[in-house]
């Protein structure tokens, strides 16, 4: 049973608020969501031993987006985010060694260490996309081949509150709907974009509204069962022929945007605080699990030390592989087989030559 | 639609279309045509006249050609639905009436272009110009009226903007000695520039008897009057006369 | 007073259905769409006798909308549209000649011939932009400057049905609201894009709703005097610091997208002439003049006749002006006195160079 | 907000920013400066990491501006807020938090550098390596390490991409008879590309004792991975070999 303000709909009827699993599915957002957590904490302390660099944003708070969404829908259904894009990649299949190797720009890496954060990918899941917004067209055309090719799947196309006021976003919508395609824009509000308040950026901060002619939901993105629920209806819907819809997760990042950004010059300690006392989306719904009696708090710490020690593993992996091989610099510019006969590098003597016959 | 309209949606093809086979360790394809008419077409003025050859050629994960008539058209749009990678193919909108002899092997419904094959339009020992597009049809008409004159001109049809066939360029070099370059474009940064100093690093460079010779558009926004339009394009006339300059004849 | 369905409105009260104005005034509108009318059949024939070039967006039919407009802003009002223009510079105090002298890329055309068809300024009016909706967010940014000189002016920008699904649109509706720019947005709903009905294009054809968290005005946009009373109504509204509002001008194109579009292809001459014959924005009002006794049909026959005769002049004098010298090539690049050395020709013995000391 | 992102606003740019003066023949101004990183910051993958100066570059109606240091950094944006035209200023991220000397004229508050004037950041004798942006501190690097070994090399702070400079590059070249570029972009269509074309024009060509050589960034999408990186982008290290390279010495 959900509270009264987990679902607030705009021209549709919210999901039920009774929600049934097995214990099994049940236990298994739990472990995911501490999985995608330990995950996180990995990232973060090799980042800040240097071993990855450039930018790096954590989804730390955010756990029960990924874990819940992957909860409702199929392997077939796909997913397209932005670069905050860790247990998202994880969720679709990507094994954690893989995330940390990539994070570290090894040759082991989902991406063989050429996209580092921003860019993973996994079977269905394209990405991992570093321009803000630029994921949701790419979303709504990949509905689009869903639709022309008579799938029964749809894609969820993830943005955060700040890329919400994207132009491009707005052309998703209007052409979504105008052809009914499958496709579910996923809102993920953390209150926040770079370092801008939602007020300070958008006229209309109620995202799950904001498609206008496309009917939405604002869902407890806290609430691992609230977005499993949710998307599993919404995926109902989308995959029915009935066009688009629009889900507003309300969340929360505890981190900074990315590793550079402290975090607390735009928000203060005690709203972060706040946020994780009273809303932590694993806490929360542990205390779920063991009030409900589905789980004990013993049977929830074994997971917490099989999950802590997974990622320790793959991290020792990920550490120990190595970089990619130097003539990897010119693979993968274009497709296998199908090359430009030869690329220059930084001089006329460093120009690599392809053997296309 | 032309692809000055694309530029609002350049991103899409740079960041989203060329770069992600790279950046996903080739995860990801991007199997996608993008063409419409490049350049100027007649009396539309600064916003819908811009060349985008070298902006597209720069980057790399994209393919980048420019048809000239109608085996061309033909060829190359049928390389790039075939081709696994974005492609952008840069059509001239003034082109779309103007018709071409055609042939059998040409009307094959398997007849493909492949990319970075520059085409000897027209042979020539004197000087070799190298161009794309509409261009090579100014290029012709100029050796037309050259040979009149007893001057020989070598046409090449590049077809190919990325990658650039520079090997075809070289051999005709070698034979005719001088290098001229034509394009609509702007002149900076542009098809020719890059055509100059890869010229210039080559084994050509030493057959050269006079530097390579750059025409272009003009460095301004393409005006309307048609007067101004007319001096800010090359046509066959401005060719003839750069060559007679190059070659230093009168 | 006006009819039932002369306003529609969203999330505000709609005008006043009773307008009064001065007998000047009311003849005064029906004059300027005459001239606007004529201007444009002169372009029209000009162009078919082949002295206009490219691109040729005419206004017929869609009269009522930059002359009523004009009849309710100030001088100091900012106005801006896309390539459909002609109307708009006449009325902004551009002379006919200079109009028509342009769409033959004259010398003495209002930019010097350089523009032509789709690129026309006057004071306060910004244009005649080519690309689709561009001009939406310069309209916004040019309301930002009115606020931030604290003038109490305001900025109407003109976009069509088909522009109006532009993300660029969205972009700037969100920050006008967000900022409550003094920004009148304008939807010219003429039923097509280029050769696309509007309802093929856009999954909301509601264009005075699409403003979303902007409150909007539907308005007969056949009736010069519904455009009037509803963008005086409109000024007032952004000019007292509420912010932007989105009119929605329902009208109607006579002839094709372009010259070289027919206009008969996606929409059937009956269409055209059930228009012309019930709707026309002309007729209509010179009954309406002459029903309620302000004018009489001789008086108005004579300001048609007036107004022939003053575009016939226009026409021959525009005719009879030169093509900009050859040096003109090289002015406007850059503000006179603050040119780069010099700029290249085709080639490089054109080159040419200014003496900016 | 690097100029990555301006991709998705370059119509603006190009189609209002740089062409609207000319097209409304001068009754429309348009002084605004856009500015921001440009290029590559450290390991920040393929979307974030390009180099826009020669697409900036080519459009006439633009200024275009490239700082190295503190003293480009404001005399280059104090100019382009006072220039009545669209300027682009890109800057260099990895610039931001270097400390460079001061004086007294550069802290003055009317302290302006011309545009269209290339800085002689060194002066040598050997080689000219004209240059802009972070490259620049490159190439001072390499002209070090070459000084120890006998070498003298000029270094040529571009500033400017759009005028170039073209002038204080030829009065180098006819001292130095070797010219290098150096640019931290994609390889084809460059700024490099366009100098080496331009020179070959002029008379300084006659002056060359070898080809214009043109280090670049190499034809890929920026790789995260910190060894590709390397590889893809030029340093001081591969300036000082190629310089010995070009002047054929061990
Ligand atoms: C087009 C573009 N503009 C700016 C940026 C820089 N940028 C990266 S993330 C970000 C904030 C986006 O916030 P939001 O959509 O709320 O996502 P969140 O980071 O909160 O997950 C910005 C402005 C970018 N990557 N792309
Ligand atoms: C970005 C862009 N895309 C496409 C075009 C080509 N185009 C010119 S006008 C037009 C139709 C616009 O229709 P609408 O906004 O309804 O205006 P109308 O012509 O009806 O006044 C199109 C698609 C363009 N100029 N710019
Ligand atoms: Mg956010
Ligand atoms: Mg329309």
């Amino acid at each position: 049973e959900f509270g009264d303000k987990t679902f607030e709909g705009y021209n549709i009827d919210v999901p039920s608020s009774s929600i049934t699993l097995t214990k099994a599915d049940a236990i298994s957002l739990y472990r995911e969501m501490q999985m995608v957590r330990r995950l996180e904490m990995a990232a973060d302390s090799s980042y800040k031993h240097k071993l990855i660099r450039g930018f790096c944003h954590l989804c730390t708070g955010q756990e029960a987006v990924p874990v819940g969404i992957e909860g409702a829908i199929t392997k077939e259904d796909a997913i397209i985010t932005a670069y905050r894009c860790h247990g998202f990649t994880y969720m679709r299949g990507a094994a954690p060694v893989g995330i940390l190797a990539e994070l570290m720009g090894r040759k082991d890496g989902v991406s063989k260490g050429k996209g580092g954060s921003m860019h993973m990918y996994a079977p269905n899941f394209y990405g991992g996309n570093g321009i803000v917004g630029a994921q949701v067209p790419l979303g709504a055309g990949i509905a689009f081949a869903q639709k022309y090719n008579n799938e029964k799947t749809c894609t969820l196309a993830l943005y955060g509150d700040g890329a919400a006021n994207q132009g491009q976003v707005f052309e998703a919508y209007n052409m979504a709907k105008l052809w009914d395609l499958p496709v579910i824009f996923v809102c993920e509000n953390n209150k926040y974009g770079m370092g801008t308040a939602a007020g300070r950026a958008a006229a209309n901060t109620d995202y799950y509204t904001r498609g206008q002619y496309i009917p939405g939901i604002r869902v407890n993105g806290m609430d691992v069962l609230a977005v499993r629920q949710a998307v599993a209806y919404a995926r109902e819907y989308a995959t029915s022929g009935n066009g688009p819809l629009v889900l507003e997760m309300k969340t929360y990042r505890y981190g900074g945007h990315s590793m550079s950004d402290p975090g607390t010059t735009y928000r203060t300690r005690e709203e972060i605080q706040h946020m994780r006392s009273t809303s932590d989306p694993i806490t929360g719904y542990k205390h779920r699990l063991v009030d409900s009696g589905v789980a004990s708090e013993d049977e929830l710490k074994s997971i917490d030390k099989e999950a802590k020690k997974l990622i320790d593993e793959a991290l020792a992996t990920a550490k120990a592989t190595p970089e990619p091989a130097a003539s990897e610099l010119w693979d993968d510019v274009y497709v296998k087989g199908s090359e430009v006969p030869y690329l220059r590098g930084r001089v006329a003597e460093e120009t690599h030559y392809y053997n296309v016959d | 639609m032309t692809f000055n309209f694309a530029m609002q949606a350049i991103d899409q093809i740079i960041n989203s279309g060329a770069k992600t086979h790279y950046m996903s360790g080739a995860f990801a394809k991007c199997p996608i045509v993008f063409r419409g008419p490049n350049g100027a077409a007649a009396g539309v003025a600064a916003q819908h006249s811009q060349d985008y050859a070298s902006w597209y050629g720069q980057i790399p994960g994209l393919k980048v050609v420019s048809p000239y008539d109608a085996e061309d058209a033909k060829g190359l749009l049928k390389a790039a639905i075939r081709d696994p990678n974005p492609v952008v193919v840069l059509e001239n909108e003034l082109m779309y009436g103007v018709s071409f002899p055609s042939s059998a092997e040409i009307a094959s419904k398997d007849f493909v272009i492949p990319f970075g094959k520059a085409k000897i339009a027209r042979e020539g020992t004197d000087i070799t110009i190298a161009t794309y597009s509409r261009p090579v049809g100014f290029a012709l008409e100029a050796a037309e009226m050259l040979a009149k004159e007893g001057i020989s001109a070598e046409v090449i049809n590049l077809r190919s903007i990325r990658p650039l066939d520079l090997a075809s360029i070289i051999k005709s070099v070698k034979k005719t000695n001088h290098l001229m370059t034509v394009e609509q474009g702007f002149p900076q940064f542009g098809v020719g520039s890059e055509v100059s100093a890869q010229i210039m690093e080559s084994e050509a460079f030493d057959y050269l008897d006079a530097p390579v010779c750059r025409v272009t558009g003009a460095d301004v926004p393409m005006p309307y009057a048609q007067n101004l339009e007319r001096l800010a394009l090359p046509d066959a006339e401005v060719i003839y006369k750069q060559v007679k300059r190059v070659l230093n004849v009168e």
